[in-house]
């Protein structure tokens, strides 16, 4: 019987060794942090840019579909664009298609709004409404393309469409210039395939969705993205902000390390005990 | 013992923290294996997910989809609800078929609706894929490096295109761009793996911030 | 019971109960009528309703359209949104139906005491407990004229919003991450090298974990590489310059997905998408003995 | 721009009625009895392997078709399930069926009643063995994986499209042992299923599985169809390739193959 050397001890570990290792890694990383800058990329430029030529006024579709799940991802992604679009004095709407996020995206747009400097967007309705929860997006953005206020009917506090200050002269998503799809799921495709085709869309995926987006990216159908918490980190460098980003990157950093050294580790081991083997 | 104070659920505010606490380690516990107090929460998170989703169903779908129509003279929207409900005879043995029509309907208005998408998303994917290959006078400022690039994307397509075909027996040539086909396609998802890897371990990091900053309230 | 407070606001309205009752009437009717139809009859409604249902929206997107409102439309096009808000109401119907099921599940399992049957028990109240207020929230939040549609107690929302945002949500997020946990036991176990598949599989996915932090740039940096790329870069495009800084892992790892994951990407998508595509027309023509009836 | 009207590129029409007669005419000719080549795919000949040994471990198997709404796919995600389940019906191994959506959950109600019967075991179907979990993705996720430990289900079969939770079933199924076979659609899922399964079922070759299985005529013809149909997007590619390297991306030509408006730009001389 050949005696359980380490290495095929190491091979069939407890996975709950694992679990319990990558814990304490994060735990540590997120106790003792500290600064490391980030590379722009050049989706997140494509974002920041066609955000920041926008005029003031200009109407702008947030579609945020997050729950408390990818809050992570997304909450910071949401913030600097808000944050941006304030800055830049445009007018925006958000929508959800997700029943959480109606209440999670509007409890932020009113955190970001309240501490801003401009007092235009202190008032609710004034610069920016929360349009609600739609279920079926396809539905809804076909809607929304011809007629808005047929589509909606009323804002998430129950003011009809037609009476809020923000949506004056805006009929239609055609009174619109940009939208962008904060989103931890394929709401994207549905943006592309029914919106008017005079509105640029901008991505704002968790990681995970990022790879469809560089299809469209490829395409020109999307003017530019902001990946994960990542993308946010990045933003929020464009903006020269200092916001979540900065303090969650790394821990993320590395409980990458970490996995990439179990691989080694993994690897080794497989090698070793077919070594031992061999010689036995 | 101010933080002990502090720490304690003795304000409504503290006792949110505590229970969402609670239920996020209630539901980790299965990483040690499956136990009681995970089987508890498991069913409290059915059941009040299932509990929500009425909300939805009666306030945004049947309110504002079915009664506010009905309300503002469209009399047809009547026939929505009994239609729906048509897929309830499932149970019956004898009326059964009859939700058949409903769900003929719906399979039909997704087949319908899967013409657009076909190609309003996959279509212009074609005319994205047209890359010049080789830097020619005809594309101005095409580096070779780019060139290079573009010949590797069209290569890379076609090679996988090809591992999808599947009416023939795939022999020579033809195989070995299948073969290659497949590598191309291990590499587009190590790729993928990689890129995903970060997004887990931010909900992950979101978690334990959760649990020592406003539950443990140590960083 | 919502409907009936309504009613005796407008006295009106009662005419739209009437309708209401007759449309349920006249459907229900309608199931004794069909039942006459032989098994052929029978088929040929399924197989025609599909059928049409599926031409209203092909026939929408294929026919002309002229611009209206800055908007394309045809003659279908208003028609079809109407029937897609009619679809979304027939399949909130199958919600109930769900939603049955699982209550006939787990009462079953209390009322006969089978084995477990206490976490039945919990699921059962949580589902009502959450059910109720969750509908009384979601009514409370309209409003007709500036009145709401259901007078809200403070209490019940309360209590809503703890078991939403204290519990759902929180339960949400806690799964969510634990597949963290199993992305790393997951990628130890399997990231072997094996083969050639799984050693390029394991290879890339190396390469893009690390590219795309911060880390990934300071050690490329760190190990001496460039950290722009020359500016002459679009004149001597294989310069060593830019050859090193290619080979920075950031720059590896957006290179693979540019220019590797990319097209592989798209070419699974046009495979999904002609298989999707010949489903639908097997689907739509009923060719597919999956629903016969 | 995005194309919402055939008439905003009229290609895709002509695409489209290519397409559509390709399959049309292989479906003909299939059904006339034609004889038809299927490739080997390899995972799908594992089925009935994991049928079996969870019927001889006396354990279920488990039928996950995720969050898939109801649609094309889900349609073709039953379709599937209904030969599974008819492959256990045949042995008497008790199956679940979990879903995330209602309406997939009505209409598998349907389906796997029929496979019961085609089977001739129709005393077999439970109708409490399809369930119906929540429509919100993690409570789902963790319904299912409370019950793959419960039950130490022996097989667990996963067809159609998921999300992030496709992780928390192929883990915790690895973790009871159970033999694991996944197919989907969603690109972004199937690394996921290669490090966790034992077979997994990538892109198009998730719709070509009913095919494979089953064998009919319609289906084979259908897929030689499918392979006409990429032949032709290889290509489409492979010419506009060409004719952007010698004539430059700019040209109109190409605007015709798929561009918002270029079939306009390129017969009519507009929107340049």
């Amino acid at each position: 019987m050949q005696q359980q050397n380490i290495w095929t001890k190491l091979i069939r570990v407890d996975r709950r060794i694992l679990y319990l290792i990558l814990f304490l890694n994060i735990a540590v990383f997120l106790m003792f942090p500290f600064k490391m800058p980030a590379t722009i990329t050049s989706p997140a430029r494509g974002l920041y840019d066609a955000v920041d030529s926008l005029q003031p006024n200009d109407l702008v579709m947030i579609s945020s579909n997050w729950s408390a799940s990818t809050m992570a991802e997304n909450q910071p992604q949401l913030e600097a664009i808000i944050k941006h679009l304030i800055r830049k004095g445009a007018r925006f709407t958000l929508v959800s298609n997700e029943a959480q996020s109606r209440d999670l995206s509007k409890r932020i747009a009113v955190g970001v709004t309240q501490s801003s400097d401009n007092a235009e967007y202190h008032t609710y309705g004034q610069k920016w409404a929360h349009l609600g929860f739609v279920t079926d997006l396809i539905a809804a953005i076909r809607g929304m393309g011809s007629n808005l206020s047929e589509a909606v009917k009323q804002d998430v506090e129950g003011t009809p469409i037609d009476q809020l200050p923000v949506l004056q002269g805006a009929k239609s998503l055609k009174d619109y210039k940009m939208v962008i799809d904060v989103t931890p799921s394929g709401t994207l495709p549905y943006w592309i395939s029914y919106r008017p085709p005079n509105l640029i869309v901008g991505y704002a995926p968790t990681s995970v969705m990022a790879a469809e987006g560089f299809t469209y990216l490829d395409s020109k159908q999307l003017v530019g993205m902001i990946t994960g918490l990542k993308g946010a980190h990045e933003y929020e460098q464009l903006m020269g902000e200092t916001g979540l980003g900065h303090k969650f990157i790394n821990a993320i950093s590395f409980s990458h390390v970490l996995i990439l050294l179990f691989i080694g580790l993994g690897n080794l081991a497989m090698i070793m005990a077919r070594r031992a083997q061999g010689e036995a | 013992m101010e933080w002990l104070n502090d720490f304690l659920p003795l304000s409504l505010e503290r006792m949110g923290i505590w229970i969402g606490a609670i239920c996020t380690v209630a539901l980790y516990s299965i990483l040690y294996r499956e136990n009681p107090a995970y089987r508890l929460f498991e069913h409290l998170f059915i059941g009040l997910a299932a509990g929500y989703s009425l909300g939805p169903l009666v306030g945004d779908i049947l309110y504002k989809y079915w009664y506010l129509p009905l309300t503002e003279g469209a009399w047809w929207w009547a026939f929505a609800v009994p239609f729906g409900m048509w897929l309830y005879f499932i149970y019956s043995e004898k009326y059964g078929w009859v939700s058949r029509i409903v769900i003929g309907v719906l399979i039909g208005a997704s087949a319908g609706l899967f013409f657009q998408q076909f190609c309003s998303l996959y279509v212009p994917q074609i005319y994205a894929s047209f890359k010049p290959i080789i830097p020619t006078g005809a594309n101005e400022g095409l580096l070779a490096s780019n060139a290079i690039n573009n010949f590797i994307f069209i290569v890379v397509l076609l090679s996988v295109l090809t591992y999808f075909l599947f009416s023939f027996e795939q022999r020579g040539p033809v195989k070995r761009t299948a073969v290659l086909g497949r590598w191309m396609l291990m590499i587009a998802l190590g790729a993928i793996f990689g890129n995903t890897l970060m997004a887990r371990m931010a909900l992950l990091v979101g978690r334990v911030y959760y649990l020592l900053h406003d539950w443990l309230m140590q960083i | 019971m919502q409907l009936a407070l309504d009613m005796s606001r407008d006295g009106a309205t009662w005419m739209m109960a009437a309708i209401v009752v007759l449309a349920f009437l006249g459907m229900f009717g309608l199931v004794f009528l069909l039942q006459m139809l032989s098994t052929q009859g029978r088929r040929a409604i399924v197989v025609a309703v599909t059928f049409i249902a599926g031409l209203i929206f092909a026939l929408e997107f294929f026919l002309p359209a002229q611009p209206v409102d800055g908007q394309d439309k045809n003659f279908l096009s208003d028609p079809t949104l109407q029937i897609q808000n009619f679809l979304q109401v027939v399949a909130g119907m199958a919600l109930g139906l769900g939603t049955y099921g699982l209550l006939r599940l787990h009462l079953r399992n209390v009322v006969q005491k089978r084995a477990q049957w206490g976490y039945s028990a919990s699921l059962l109240i949580s589902l009502v407990v959450m059910g109720f207020l969750s509908i009384w929230h979601s009514l409370g939040e309209k409003n007709v004229e500036g009145q709401p549609l259901v007078a809200t107690n403070e209490t019940a929302e309360y209590i809503f919003s703890v078991l939403f945002n204290n519990m759902i949500v929180q339960m949400d997020a806690a799964m969510f991450s634990l597949i963290a946990f199993y992305i790393f036991s997951a990628a130890y176990r399997a990231f072997r090298i094996r083969s050639i598949e799984a050693t390029i599989l394991m290879a890339t996915a190396m390469i893009v974990m690390i590219g795309i932090v911060p880390l990934g740039k300071a050690i490329s940096e760190g190990i001496g590489l460039p950290a722009e790329l020359p500016p002459e870069y679009a004149k001597e495009p294989f310069s060593l310059t830019a050859i090193l800084y290619s080979l920075k892992l950031p720059t590896m790892a957006d290179w693979i997905l540019k220019t590797l994951n990319a097209p592989a990407t798209r070419a699974i998508e046009f495979g999904v998408a002609v298989g999707g595509l010949a489903t639908a027309i097997r689907l739509w023509l009923s060719m597919d003995r999956g629903l016969g009836v | 721009m995005s194309i919402q009207h055939a008439q905003d590129n009229w290609f895709v029409a002509i695409l489209i009625a290519i397409i559509s007669l390709f399959i049309l005419f292989n479906i003909f000719r299939a059904r006339k009895g034609r004889a038809l080549y299927i490739r080997r795919i390899a995972g799908l000949d594992a089925i009935d392997d994991a049928i079996g040994r969870a019927t001889e471990m006396g354990r279920p198997i488990l039928l996950i078709p995720g969050m898939t709404a109801f649609g094309v796919i889900a349609m073709q995600s039953l379709n599937i399930f209904k030969y599974i389940t008819r492959e256990s019906a045949r042995f008497a191994t008790p199956m679940r069926f979990l879903t995330a959506n209602p309406t997939v959950y009505t209409v598998a109600q349907e389906t796997i009643q029929e496979a019961y019967q085609e089977a001739g075991r129709p005393e077999l179907y439970e109708p409490d063995s399809i369930r119906f979990l929540s429509d919100r993705q993690f409570a789902f996720a963790s319904g299912a994986a409370g019950l793959m430990q419960r039950e130490k289900v022996a097989a667990n079969f996963m067809f159609g499209e998921f999300f992030a939770e496709s992780l928390i079933f192929a883990e915790t199924g690895n973790m009871v042992g159970a033999i694991q076979i996944a197919g989907t659609v969603s690109t972004t899922q199937v690394p996921f299923f290669v490090a966790a399964c034992d077979y997994t079922i990538i892109g198009e070759e998730f719709y070509a599985t009913s095919a494979y299985l089953s064998r009919e005529p319609v289906l084979l013809g259908s897929l030689v169809g499918q392979d006409w149909a990429k032949i032709l997007f290889a290509s489409l590619i492979l010419f506009g390739s060409l004719v952007a390297t010698f004539w430059g991306t700019d040209t109109p030509l190409l605007g015709v193959f798929g561009k918002a408006g270029g079939w306009d730009a390129f017969f009519k001389g507009e929107g340049q």
